[in-house]
């Protein structure tokens, strides 16, 4: 995170919220976007949009169990595809929210109370993205539950030595946490659109989900040791569920899967995807909704920042690897690196270390990181990187592994694309909704950042 | 003696479920064994007797036609879901539908329900028989085994017989009595025939022309002779297009009568094959040879062997001899004679080099070398052979000549010219075409199509509704081998007696029958024929059981052939022996060759519907579902041709435009077509597979000749291979795979073989504690010296495990499911490769990385060390088969078996599941085997399973050079344990520490130190 | 302003637990119904095609087992008498039966009868009677007190677990190879001793044990191995 | 004296300063059943009124033990005692393998423990409040301050307190009715 803290010395850090904002503007102009905006012709067709590219995807899983796995592009030696490839990207888009909500809430690094709500709520898509994608990969996803310890007639119980059962864990856990985490860092803000709407209707329904919340000094003692319990446990799951991830492949022994650096690196490279996505929804989201006032310049840039940061340590891994495969001194692994500079999947390779190590580069220049244009590109060249590593590690690793004579090739069919661009789908609409019906911004934690709350801290 | 229950006609008739007018209580017993075995009948109806299965029986294109070829099955998704969720039995949430159960009314004696029964019989191919046991579950054969009492078989068998209880069971195969298009029955066939036959005897039958095709059976043979004398004006023509003429006319050249050649491998140091491809399963006596060339190729005995192969287009055969010369087959000639001593012709300097050394290592081995000359060479070169065998006085030793086993060794091709001639003369009334299909394979100059259809009458007997029977007025679906009553002759002259496995699924006819009408006895049957045959040939009281035992033991003692003193005549050995210096020169070298092969899957075309064979990856090649042009790597580099691009070929005035396929080791300015592809008519699994190359073979150069046109068309076409990658070259590194060595390195050093991994190579402790306590504990070695890489293992193994077939498009996707697989690698000059087969099952680690990454557990470790996999408890992550270095493991991306057709309910072995859709599978060491002995020894109250050598996986069992043995490695006496201790013997991948149980003995080749480097 | 009635407070805490309780009831359902007769058939008849009585033939006029399953020792499957066997006897005696008619049918017309499956092991499970039975599991030990049932049902759920049980001890269940068809035999205590091979036993597990050596069974790690049952 | 009709009195204040002094003095007044509301946390807020410490770490601490030891007692027992399997040649108790569930486990339930308790512990869900019945208290959700003084308290006296919230410059003062 050292980046984050170091100012280029003679620049003036732009401020986390616009001046000449007071506690009852914040709440309007936030509340506002959902209570008295009226729904928007752009809103309704992009939501339109999205729910007919989600078609795509119910289209592409009918198919995939009426006739079976084979409908994807998958085969012996390549077992997994685009399936594992999205689960896993998905799941490293997730992590940027966690890593705002919970640690940077540890760090104090209090800019990201204006994003850290919708952050959280990307992750929460995002993981239900992920989420989908190990039970359509099953050959028999109606025995899914199988997975699950729980009392069977058959007496028997799930591997627990299977990197998969650890997913199970981790990623439910990971749900789940995100899920109350996000949910406690509502209550009051559905409080504050409980007084705040005049539909009786949405009153009763605020009111609920609020639980009644007042406001009183106990609760919020409770509700700050909670809230920061939480993100401290969050932190060590958020790099704990990357970790289990990468397990799938390091516990393997298949050449380029079976490595000890992947943990670290998987964990870097989510976030490093993570952020792209967050920049891919703010900007647009600041812009629409003008919400500049509150994500600022100052986080847009930090933002970048953190990819740099990130990006850098992906490089790492990538150069590492290859350095352990020639180290190493194994005849496969040393293959490995072959096979991605000559193989038949070579230009994968190439184009993932051209958009994730080559473009972001020009992040250093503070003029880009701050220009929202070329920001949002290349936040999208960046998640397309992240998604090609994880193609070149899942396909191209497993395309040509022992035995020369069972080397395969890997090609995927339109239901691998339709199932894939359907979440895309999927996770656009819910962002779409989730604008309209909650809160996008965290309006009680962006009032403790406003000059006058600042005051009473120092007295 | 179960036979004569066997023989019981009322078994016979009541055993088959097929059959149509009555459904009866050995069907419904079929019931009982399938509700307690693998196979999930919903109800009886669907089994048998009712409506739908007489439905299906005789629909054309039986439900779930599409199943075997396409890539996504058609079925709903209940039915898919019904299937799996049937796998997924009680603990799915699922509940059992209520299982009708069917007792017998009278029960059979000698039937003990879920007890299979083994039955001797044969099969045959060309006129030689295969020498069989064939196992059955309630009249149900179920599996095709060698049998290992007989002398040619000694266990072992080949691709066709193991696949031909497929063919029997074969959906498509005809089903009824089809007159002009139209069902009709035996029984009016019988009138009309018997009508016209009587104006037939006053002509003395003049107008009776019969084309079957070689058989050597001793009975049919007498029939015949009796037809032909109730007739003396009829003929008797035989015709198959891969035909042994050139052996014949060969010995005739020699010895002035045709002889059949026998060669005594076991006595060979030296054996040098002129474009011979003995090691192929269509080369008579190909069983017994693989396991005498195997017996002399071990590099511990002392006196291994050394093979030399002068040929052209390349063969297993080829790939396994120490030395490959690689020359036109046209060439061959030239060079034989070279060998015989003659200084004529022109070599290059190599090739002076390679016919000088053979010829030295021949004189320094007489009467213990052998020269075997190859099927498809023209008579001088078997004339030469002959000469040069009685040269080195191994006649007697390694080379043994008897009388031919087929009953009539008449020149084919002369006869089926005849046969033409007679045709357009209008000299036929009636043409009797049996088990033939000319109309398809007939040389394209004879025309044998016009001529055809100028005959009145035309009977057609066959097993399917093929070209020919199209253009037939009658068609009678012939019975199975392992449905009627026969005999016929192993490579050695032994008889054996086929007796039937079941009775006629579609009251089918044999030839016998048929002759039987013709000959007006319309009551004879095909058991009364045989019987009464043999009864003539061993009178007396004692003939019952003389008759048992035959049928018992699977041969009729005494009938073996002895060896024949043949005379050279002089006149011809002048003209074939050394100082013969001209020969049918190919012409000028750059002329382009074209070879005719038989297609090593599906022979001349007979096995095109056999789904089995179709899928059976080609030895060299490893092509599935096709045939394509074979190409040298440097031909194809000059035409600039790659594999799967369209080339027209054009001789003989034909022209076919079909795929290349760039094999290694192939000659240059030659290429190499296969016989049998492009059926029109030929069922689901062949019609319109591959193309048909018989256009372009003529009577006068049936398997090469010169002055092919090759050229280059647009367009490629999809080859499904299932070996991409034919080398062990990855990058700039050569991977340990096949560990290989010559004799001369092994005897220095025999530990050549290194890399054994640490002993412990793991933090945790093991289960080796555990495994050695076991009484038994299962491993397996492969021996890659004797392994010619016939494909048989795969074939028994699919049979034996129920294997699915996926089709050519699944193949092409990668997801063919054999449980082992043969590996073929081509290392060195692509012109003049090293060539390696390595049989590839699953390995069974005691470390098993598939084991540890499974979710559910559905894939574990049983106290003996067998990875089991658990079907039922599969959800079908594909984990394991990731985690697998040696990918063996398959699986059901469709719901590839076949749950609907009932001839396939028939044939499954009960005694393992039927796998279902996105479950993994893979070989398991036959563990239904391995229980079996594990409940017989324990009944009996000890502990000791005599297994060794007893009990045999399906692959060990059918493999003909016994390269894999399997058994117990806790009993230090036992074969595997002895094998694995030798030092030749290494685990593949061992370094991974995944310690598994299948290992391999190392690969020793035995060259001559004159032709090496 | 006030949105909600005093009663919402109580309402809204009591639909929690609530929500707690109806799910934890539905899981508890789930794994219930799994076991339940509805999906296994235990303890219900079949509808079959004669109403033949296990109870009148056993107890009553005392057929051994092995008269009508003549395969149960030597296979793996126990075996369906064919209507022969029926008809040894009853081509004598109940010859006016209505009960009987379809049998009579049947050896008449050659066409078997068609009984519904009750014992029924789903299709990738390898049962084997012979050794069971070798080993000294008595038939009623799984089947039930077959000569008590009037019409013929399953005794046990037929499921892993239940086969497992066994498995997992099988001293609890063996006993002397000559009791294994004596449908009364009952299991040794204090009060009724039993004597065997010269020993008197008072408890089962001390006779289990002595039998898991004497028949040479394999260890439980063996008999639970997948592929003992599962090819 | 106790007034059954009033719930307690509310004094409105502007900012977060003077709600906090407020909140010191009417702690020192002794006053002990009060309540303070912000609209955003304010630790010097609980602190001025007398709220130290709160439960709500002690609960996710247990909670956690408890999911974590549950866990590992699980696959222990899974793996030796209910069903040993061979998998892999892996020790039945092969304890590595296990950590990362047990990992996850503690982590779940030492989270949801923590915001279930704080909710349990807070009281809610309770949508139904006598406070909600001064519609000025509405401002609570956007930038007013009070505090409460609740009729339970033993030196509640209806015009003492009164009074003494008055001292405080409150923006207003009202009754709460119950």
């Amino acid at each position: 995170m050292a980046d984050l803290m170091q100012v280029e010395p003679g620049e003036q850090k732009p401020p986390v919220i616009a001046p000449g904002h007071n506690y009852g503007t914040v709440t309007d102009k936030i509340a506002d976007v959902v209570l008295k905006k009226p729904v928007s012709l752009g809103w309704l067709g992009g939501l339109f949009v999205c729910f007919l590219i989600l078609q795509w995807m119910l289209y592409g899983v009918t198919l995939l169990f009426f006739k079976g796995v084979g409908v994807w592009g998958v085969n012996i030696p390549i077992g997994w595809g685009f399936a594992i490839v999205n689960f896993v990207w998905w799941i490293g888009i997730g992590h940027a929210g966690t890593l705002i909500s919970a640690i940077l809430l540890l760090l104090r690094q209090s800019w990201r109370n204006s994003i850290n709500r919708f952050a959280e709520a990307m992750t929460l898509f995002a993981v239900a993205c992920a989420g989908m994608y190990p039970i359509f990969h099953l050959g028999r996803p109606w025995l899914a539950y199988w997975l699950f310890p729980y009392p069977n007639t058959m007496g028997y119980w799930p591997n627990f030595r299977s990197p998969l059962v650890w997913d199970v864990f981790a990623v439910t856990t990971y749900g789940t946490i995100s899920l109350v985490f996000w949910f406690v860092g509502l209550i009051p803000d559905l409080a504050t659109m409980r007084e705040r709407t005049d539909k009786k209707i949405l009153k009763y329904i605020f009111g609920m989900a609020a639980l009644g919340w007042r406001f009183s000094a106990r609760h919020w003692s409770r509700y700050e040791t909670a809230y920061l319990l939480l993100a401290g446990l969050a932190t060590p799951l958020v790099l704990s569920v990357h970790t289990v991830v990468s397990f799938d492949f390091a516990v393997g022994i298949v050449p380029g899967w079976h490595t000890t650096i992947f943990p670290p690196y998987f964990v870097a490279g989510a976030i490093y995807s993570g952020f792209a996505m967050v920049l891919v929804l703010a900007i647009p989201i600041r812009k629409f909704y003008n919400l500049g006032d509150f994500i600022t310049e100052r986080h847009i840039e930090n933002s970048a920042m953190v990819m740099l940061g990130t990006g850098w340590i992906v490089a790492y891994g990538y150069a590492f690897e290859a350095f352990m495969n020639w180290y190493g001194g194994d005849v496969y692994e040393g293959f490995v690196r072959f096979n991605r500079f000559h193989g038949p999947y070579a230009l994968t390779y190439m184009a993932l270390l051209f958009f994730n190590l080559v473009v972001p580069q020009v992040l250093w220049i503070r003029k880009v990181r701050i220009n929202n244009f070329w920001l949002f590109l290349i936040s999208l060249d960046v998640l397309v990187g992240m998604w090609l590593e994880r193609f070149v590690i899942v396909v191209v690793s497993l395309h040509r592994d022992f035995l020369n004579s069972s080397w395969g090739m890997y090609y995927p069919t339109q239901v691998d694309w339709a199932i894939f661009i359907g979440t895309l789908g999927f996770f656009t609409a819910c962002i779409f909704l989730f604008m309209r019906v909650l809160p996008a911004i965290s309006i009680f934690e962006l009032r403790t950042l406003l000059p006058e709350a600042e005051s009473v801290k120092h007295e | 003696m179960m036979m004569e229950e066997q023989n019981g006609k009322p078994h016979k008739e009541d055993v088959c479920p097929g059959k149509k007018d009555k459904l009866n209580l050995e069907t419904a017993n079929a019931q009982i064994e399938e509700t307690k075995g693998p196979e999930f009948w919903r109800s009886l109806e669907e089994l048998a007797g009712s409506g739908e299965f007489q439905e299906m029986m005789h629909r054309e294109f039986p439900k779930g036609a599409s199943e075997w070829l396409d890539t996504v099955s058609r079925r709903g998704f209940m039915k898919l879901m019904g299937a799996s969720l049937a796998m997924a039995g009680m603990t799915a949430c699922t509940k059992q539908p209520l299982e009708p159960i069917v007792p017998y009314v009278k029960q059979p004696e000698e039937i003990v329900p879920g007890k299979p029964l083994f039955f001797a019989t044969a099969f045959t191919l060309g006129g030689y028989a295969a020498p069989l046991l064939v196992e059955s579950h309630l009249y149900r054969p179920t599996k095709i085994e060698g049998n290992d009492k007989h002398p040619v078989s000694l266990g072992g068998t080949d691709v066709f017989s193991q696949a031909s209880v497929l063919g029997l069971y074969d959906p498509d195969r005809s089903q009824n009595v089809i007159h002009l298009g139209n069902v009709s029955s035996w029984g009016q066939f019988k009138e009309v025939i018997l009508a016209t036959l009587k104006d037939q005897s006053a002509s003395q039958g003049a107008g009776i022309r019969v084309l079957t095709g070689a058989f050597s059976s001793p009975a049919l043979a007498d029939q015949s002779q009796a037809f032909l004398k109730l007739y003396p004006q009829a003929k008797w023509h035989v015709y198959e297009p891969v035909n042994r003429d050139n052996a014949y006319e060969g010995a005739k050249l020699a010895f002035g009568q045709p002889v059949d050649t026998q060669y005594q491998l076991e006595n060979a140091d030296v054996i040098v094959t002129l474009d011979a491809d003995f090691l192929y399963a269509g080369f008579p006596g190909f069983t017994k040879y693989a396991r005498d060339y195997a017996k002399r190729r071990d590099p511990d005995s002392g006196n291994m062997s050394r093979m030399y192969a002068i040929e052209s287009s390349p063969t297993s055969t080829g790939l396994k001899s120490d030395h490959r010369l690689p020359v036109r087959a046209v060439d061959v000639e030239m060079i034989a004679c070279q060998l015989a001593g003659s200084s004529g012709g022109s070599l290059s300097g190599a090739q002076a080099k390679f016919v000088a050394s053979v010829v030295k290592e021949l004189q320094a081995h007489r009467g213990s070398s052998v020269v075997i000359p190859g099927e498809h060479q023209p008579p001088a070169v078997h004339a030469l052979a002959h000469a040069i065998n009685a040269q080195l006085g191994n006649v007697g030793k390694t080379v043994v000549y008897t009388d031919t086993v087929v009953a009539n060794p008449a020149n084919q091709t002369e006869s089926l010219k005849d046969l033409v001639a007679d045709m357009k003369a209008g000299k036929v009334q009636w043409l009797i075409v049996s088990g033939v299909n000319p109309l398809f394979d007939s040389p394209a100059d004879v025309n044998f199509a016009d001529a055809f259809n100028g005959v009145p009458n035309r009977v057609h007997l066959g097993l399917y509704q093929d070209e020919t029977a199209e253009q037939c007025h009658w068609h009678i679906n012939e019975t199975h081998y392992l449905e009627s009553w026969g005999d016929t002759r192993a490579f050695d002259g032994t008889v054996s007696i086929v007796q039937p496995l079941i009775a006629p699924l579609y009251d089918g006819k044999s030839l016998h029958e048929l002759l039987g009408v013709l000959s007006d006895d319309a009551q004879l049957s095909a058991y009364n024929v045989v019987q009464d045959y043999w009864r003539k040939q061993h009178p007396g009281s004692d003939f019952d059981l003389f008759w048992r035992r035959s049928l018992h033991d699977g041969w009729v003692q005494g009938t073996t052939y002895t060896p024949k003193q043949v005379s050279a005549k002089s006149e011809n050995f002048s003209q074939t022996t050394t100082t013969r210096s001209t020969f049918s020169s190919g012409g000028p070298a750059s002329a382009i060759e074209i070879n005719f092969r038989p297609d090593p899957s599906i022979y001349d075309g007979r096995f095109s519907n056999n789904a089995w064979l179709q899928e059976l990856p080609k030895p060299l090649s490893k092509l599935t579902w096709d045939n394509a042009v074979w190409i040298g790597p440097v031909m194809a580099e000059r035409m600039g041709v790659a594999t799967k691009d369209l080339v027209r070929v054009e001789v003989n005035g034909a022209k076919v435009d079909l795929p290349v396929w760039i094999q290694a080791g192939h000659p240059d300015n030659s290429i190499t077509v296969f016989l049998g592809y492009g059926r029109k008519r030929a069922g689901r699994a062949g019609t319109g597979a591959g193309f048909d190359v018989y256009p372009l073979r003529t009577t006068a150069t049936p398997y090469f000749t010169t002055g092919a046109q090759v050229t280059k068309i647009s367009g490629t076409y999809l080859l499904a291979s299932t070996q991409g990658y034919q080398t062990m070259d990855a990058g700039d590194e050569t991977r340990p795979i096949v560990r290989t060595a010559t004799l001369e390195e092994y005897k220095q050093h025999a530990d050549f073989n290194e890399e054994k991994p640490p002993a412990e190579l793991t933090l945790y402790p093991g289960f080796d504690a555990q495994y050695k306590k076991e009484p038994y504990a299962w491993g397996m070695t492969i021996d890659l010296n004797s392994c010619v890489g016939c494909n048989n293992c795969i074939i028994a193994c699919q049979s034996e495990n129920n294997i699915a077939v996926v089709g050519k498009e699944q193949v092409n996707h990668g997801r063919h499911m054999h449980w082992i697989r043969v590996d073929a690698y081509y290392q060195g000059d692509r012109s003049d490769p090293q060539a390696y087969f390595q049989p590839v099952p699953c390995m069974q680690c005691e470390n098993a990385p598939c084991e540890l990454v499974c979710p559910v557990g559905a894939t574990t470790h049983s106290t003996e060390g067998l990875n089991d996999m658990v079907y039922n408890r599969c959800v079908g992550t594909r984990y394991c088969s990731n985690n697998c270095p040696y990918k063996v493991r398959r699986f059901n991306f469709f719901l590839f078996s076949d749950w609907d057709t009932p001839q396939y309910k028939m044939m499954r072995n009960p005694d393992v599941t039927v796998r279902s859709r996105g479950v993994m599978e893979k070989c398991t060491y036959c563990v239904q085997r391995i229980s079996e002995y594990r409940i017989k020894a324990e009944e009996s109250g000890t502990t000791d399973r005599n297994t060794d050598g007893d009990l045999k996986t399906a692959c060990q069992q059918s493999c003909p050079a016994n390269a894999i043995i399997f058994g117990n490695i806790n009993d230090a006496n036992s074969q595997v344990s002895k094998l694995k201790a030798k030092q030749r013997n290494y685990g593949l991948l061992d370094d991974l520490n995944t310690r598994p149980r299948t290992t391999y003995l190392a690969e020793i080749r035995n060259p001559n130190p004159e032709l090496q480097g | 302003m006030q949105i909600f009635h005093r009663a919402t407070n109580t309402l809204a805490k009591a639909s929690i637990f609530g929500g707690l309780i109806l799910v934890g009831t539905l899981l508890w359902a789930c794994i219930q119904i799994q076991r339940s007769p509805y999906v296994t058939y235990q303890h219900v008849a079949r509808p079959q095609p004669v109403p033949f009585s296990h109870e009148h033939h056993v107890a009553a006029i005392g057929i051994d087992c092995r008269y009508c399953h003549t395969s149960v020792e030597n296979s793996s499957f126990a075996g369906i008498p064919p209507t022969k066997t029926c008809m040894n006897c009853h081509s004598e005696i109940w010859l006016g039966g209505g009960m009987l008619q379809p049998v009579r049918d049947s050896y008449a017309s050659g066409k078997s009868l068609i009984w519904n499956r009750v014992n029924d092991l789903p299709d990738f499970v390898y049962f084997d009677h012979s050794i069971h039975i070798s080993k000294g599991v008595g038939c009623n030990t799984c089947h039930g007190p077959v000569d008590r049932m009037p019409l013929m049902y399953n005794e046990g759920s037929l499921q892993m677990e239940w086969c497992l049980d066994c498995h997992r001890s099988p001293a609890k269940n063996l006993r002397p190879q000559e009791q294994v068809f004596n449908m009364r035999y009952e299991q040794p205590t204090t009060q009724k001793p039993l004597l065997y091979d010269g020993k008197v036993y008072t408890d089962q597990m001390s006779l289990g044990a002595d039998l898991v050596t004497k028949y040479h069974l394999r260890t439980v790690a063996d008999i639970t191995s997948c592929s003992t049952c599962h090819r | 004296m106790k007034d059954p009709e009033i719930y307690g009195l509310l004094a409105e204040f502007d900012n977060a300063e003077a709600v906090v002094e407020a909140a010191h003095k009417t702690y020192a007044a002794g006053y002990r059943k009060i309540d303070a509301y912000s609209p955003f946390p304010i630790e010097e807020l609980w602190e001025a009124i007398g709220f130290h410490s709160n439960g709500v770490a002690k609960i996710s601490l247990l909670g956690g033990l408890l999911g974590g030891t549950s866990a590992y007692i699980l696959q222990w027992w899974i793996n030796t005692i209910s069903y040993p399997v061979n998998i892999g040649g892996r020790p039945y108790h092969s304890w590595p393998s296990f950590i990362i569930v047990t990992f996850e486990m503690t982590i779940l339930f030492g989270g949801l423990s923590a915001v279930f308790g704080m909710l349990a512990m807070n009281g809610l869900p309770q949508p139904y409040h006598p406070l909600f019945n001064v519609d000025r208290f509405a401002a609570v959700t956007r930038d007013k301050f009070f505090i409460a003084i609740f009729s339970s308290d033993a030196k509640y006296d209806p015009m003492e307190t009164k009074q003494f919230l008055q001292s405080l410059h409150p923006s207003a003062v009202m009754e709460v009715p119950t």
